[in-house]
């Protein structure tokens, strides 16, 4: 399956995305999970980046919280709400808000 | 185009949700897409009118209304929404009040379904 | 399109959110959804708990003598009144350590159906198999 | 005996954080000891009269009313509750309306403070 | 300081109880923090339990999610509310719920 | 009793939940309070940042272009106009890798006081010298 999942904590209570399996994985970074675009901990991206999968972060959520685009990690796409819509309907066809 | 539906759990004010929920459905509206909105659990506070918009705290109201003048459909669940005090004549007009099936029949009829139930 | 699927995925702990709750009332809708649907089409969930959703599954829960509210156990009941298909995963009960006799059954209010333990393997193959994921 | 000053956070449904702090306050009331309620963000939604009592659902109508019969005090941020759509005339009688400052005077006659602010 | 700490959830997302310091120190277990006195993953008891502290945990609140007092961890206090209350007024001075 | 001495902790990230701004809200509530107490009577509340909570002290944050909502750099800034004692944790800075000139400050506002950067001994030895803690 096509499999877009939002990300929208920081620190996870689940570990769902562990185990999910998709054949196309997309991994949109809104609300708190925008942290994991840009954030280092002790040097060190977040292990989310590391998964086999296309990363998007929500620019709106970004600026939200002070981080601005230049600071975002190189594998991730920072994206608008429209954006998000097109990934939405063209690029998946399920989604996951975990 | 195509129809999305979005279901939220979230409340009103606090977690964000909900103003994610809101945007996108602008958004995907003017994209060309129909859109539905149900409103469950702590969502369902969205759906009280006289919201005081004070800058310190998300408001719904504003946005709720003209997603509705737009076209899109939105529905609260009404035990989830009674259960917390709301009766219809608080609400917000043009909201729909329905069971949970509402939301089920709407996803029959949906290409794409974002279901936020974490909180 | 006569019949719509559905993968309802329950991963958090009962009580601290509604979201189980509401998950197992969400996937008992199904059963009047006909009224609004044209003749013919149906909406078919699938409630499957993962991780410390598993947690749901736990019989004796005495929500309602102690805060006077409805359990999670007696909404799974009524889940397997209305045969609905209701997975638990085995990886994450082995994890526990929760056996089958701890687990919820509405065998005294004679369902047919049972909860179902199965390996992670087959909830995977539920999401799949669905058109629509929603998780809880 | 002592006085217990209790502040919340947390949504009337969902949580059960608000059904704790009830429950603590007729505790402590029975072991004789002054308690004070505080309810700001999402519990402010405690306030809401003509809460629907489903089995469903956790109801803080009933509980509410007999602690401020028992003498507890209990009040409502102003602002939380005004942005919610809760207006005065909508709100449990005997709940006082006030800012943050009331909770602030209650916890300096405090001996124990318990606020609960996670989610 | 004598504290009470209230430990209200299964996973937490915040380590404050790891670098709180305390001469005196009690974890209260309510909610869905029960899981910690009685639930065993892979075997193991909670790590929570290994702390230098006098543990409780609230009857009500194991009841309400199916477990038994006899499934509780032997170095857990099974309390309930009033018991909880005089922990509150006689045992500590100051409270925190993380 | 003149004064009160309290100590409110902020650990979890803004945004997500509405802890750190109601903590920063409340917290400013100390300027006003005296309305409610007897002469003389005093509450001093000190606000700490600690483990996530961190980042609320990020500046330029847009939350009123994105979302029309009051930024809790806003509410920071108003602390340190009343001359709270605004403290963060060094080391989860540090851990973060978020230098001070990262920090919000009200400088612009002609505020006399900036958020102090301090090692998580001191926040421990506020909450030891409060009478009350609060966590967020």
């Amino acid at each position: 399956m096509r499999l877009a999942v939002f990300v929208s904590d920081l620190r996870s209570t689940v570990d769902t995305l562990e185990r999910l399996k998709a054949e196309k994985l997309g991994i949109v970074l809104v609300g708190n999970g925008v942290y994991h675009a840009s954030l280092k901990e002790n040097g060190k991206s977040s292990p989310l980046l590391d998964k086999p999968a296309s990363f998007y972060v929500l620019s709106e959520d970004l600026e939200t919280r002070g981080i601005s685009a230049s600071e975002v990690d190189s594998r991730v796409k920072v994206v608008n709400y429209g954006d998000v819509v097109d990934l939405i309907f063209n690029e998946y066809e399920k989604l996951a808000w975990l | 185009m195509g129809v999305l539906s979005i279901g939220v759990f979230s409340s009103l004010i606090g977690s964000m949700n909900l103003d994610f929920a809101l945007k996108l459905a602008d958004a995907a509206l003017q994209k060309g897409h129909k859109v539905n909105l149900w409103l469950s659990g702590n969502a369902t506070s969205l759906v009280k009118k006289d919201q005081k918009h004070l800058k310190d705290y998300s408001t719904g109201e504003k946005p709720l209304k003209a997603l509705l003048e737009k076209g899109v459909e939105v529905c609260t669940c009404e035990a989830c929404t009674l259960a917390r005090g709301i009766q219809k004549t608080d609400a917000i007009e043009g909201v729909q009040w329905n069971a949970m099936h509402w939301y089920l029949a709407k996803i029959h009829e949906s290409d794409r379904v974002l279901h936020i139930g974490g909180e | 399109m006569a019949d719509t699927k559905l993968a309802f995925v329950v991963q958090r702990p009962p009580y601290k959110s509604e979201n189980p709750k509401l998950a197992i009332t969400h996937a008992i809708a199904y059963q009047t959804v006909e009224i609004l649907l044209e003749e013919g089409e149906t909406v078919t969930p699938t409630l499957c708990f993962i991780g410390d959703g598993v947690l749901a599954c736990i019989k004796d829960q005495k929500a309602m003598d102690t805060y006077g509210i409805t359990s999670t156990e007696t909404h799974l009941k009524n889940a397997l009144l209305v045969d609905l298909d209701v997975f638990v995963c085995k990886e994450d009960l082995e994890r526990f350590g929760i056996t089958e006799d701890k687990i919820v059954n509405a065998d005294d209010m004679g369902a047919d159906k049972r909860i179902q333990v199965v390996p992670y393997e087959t909830i995977q193959a539920e999401m799949e198999a669905a058109k629509h994921v929603l998780f809880f």
